[in-house]
């Protein structure tokens, strides 16, 4: 199936764009989507740590995810 | 009241001040978060910031409702500002009030130390040789 | 940076702010004491300041002392109106900006808790039926 | 010998002015003038405290004045 995915500050330099589409497979869970980010994108191993939001909330690694979600990659947050 | 924005133009002491009107509430804390000239490392030129809207905004109500939870305090106001911010300029201001003090002061620091933590919003510091984004790496 | 001032027109959050501008410190706290529309007792129509002008600053001065020596701070703002403010009017602002945020927090907090309690300034409520010299009786 | 006392707040009130005239005797120290303005201003005695304060110092108990000071009666501060 094909998702879309968020990318935000240097997540969306890594991944290319801040909404970018890939295909991966049913059934998909956060940690697995991680998973896939990683070795899809070596970069995303040198971030002190990423989290997803799915449908504007931190995800926990066994939410499963389909197309209608809005999913996000949120690298370490640096507001204020 | 309870005033979440995040804004990509100037924020103003004065206007968020201006919201902090409770009648029981005698006493402010504001805490405000300005682009420094200098970090660590070496002088800055400008900041970027950039935010996931509808979660950042998501996550200052919740830090809000927390707020309410723990501390008696009547207005909390979070404004963050987003895009490119020159040194001197406010980044964000969080204005908490109460009819006692103590409440007012542990609680914006508790917002401004939860809002680093949760909201997702990114800055980028640029120098003149170079950039980086904030805390991205370990 | 230390300004202590006692005025007799009105205090502005953004002259204040104006002013801390160190530039290894991002964060600044502050906190502003408003006139209130009510104390526990009745509806207020103005309140009435008056300060042993000479006295104050001195105290006021020990404050910003203590401050620097107790907590890494740059800054330190202390504005007090006197006079007659009505209600929404500011009567105090103190400014503290540092590296980290913990400090600034901790030193506007310390500062306006020792001004309550050692500057010589006074104030008189004045409400509709009466008025009161604030904590002259016990 | 004549000292200048200033007041402020409610001790202005009760005083009758910010700078009030005493014949007082020679060699006196804080405490006896505290003494001295109770038994001279009966509703002293309301106020929840009231310091003395000598060349814009809170001045302790012993401290002898004498005309050249600047004395000030300091009743409870309610600044802020």
């Amino acid at each position: 199936m094909t998702i879309n995915i968020l990318a935000f500050g240097i997540a969306k330099e890594i991944l290319g764009n801040n909404e970018n589409s890939f295909e991966v497979q049913e059934g998909i869970n956060v940690k697995m989507l991680r998973s896939f980010l990683i070795e899809r994108f070596p970069k995303m191993k040198s971030l002190a740590s990423f989290l997803i939001a799915v449908d504007g909330e931190y995800a926990a690694e066994d939410v499963v995810i389909n197309p209608e979600h809005e999913v996000a990659v949120i690298p370490p947050v640096s507001g204020g | 009241m309870i005033d979440l924005k995040i804004l990509d133009t100037a924020l103003s002491a004065s206007e968020a001040l201006a919201k902090m009107n409770h009648p029981a509430c005698g006493g402010i804390d504001i805490f405000i978060g300005m682009v420094r000239a200098q970090t660590e490392k070496q002088e800055v030129v400008r900041l970027e910031y950039e935010a996931y809207y509808g979660m950042a905004i998501k996550e200052m109500e919740k830090i809000a409702q927390e707020v309410k939870a723990k501390w008696p305090v009547e207005d909390i106001l979070i404004h963050h500002r987003v895009g490119i911010l020159s040194v001197g300029e406010i980044a964000v201001i969080i204005a908490v009030n109460a009819p006692h003090r103590k409440a007012a002061f542990e609680a914006c620091q508790y917002a401004i130390d939860t809002l680093k933590q949760t909201v997702p919003i990114w800055k980028k510091e640029v120098f003149v040789n170079g950039e980086e984004w904030v805390s991205a790496h370990a």
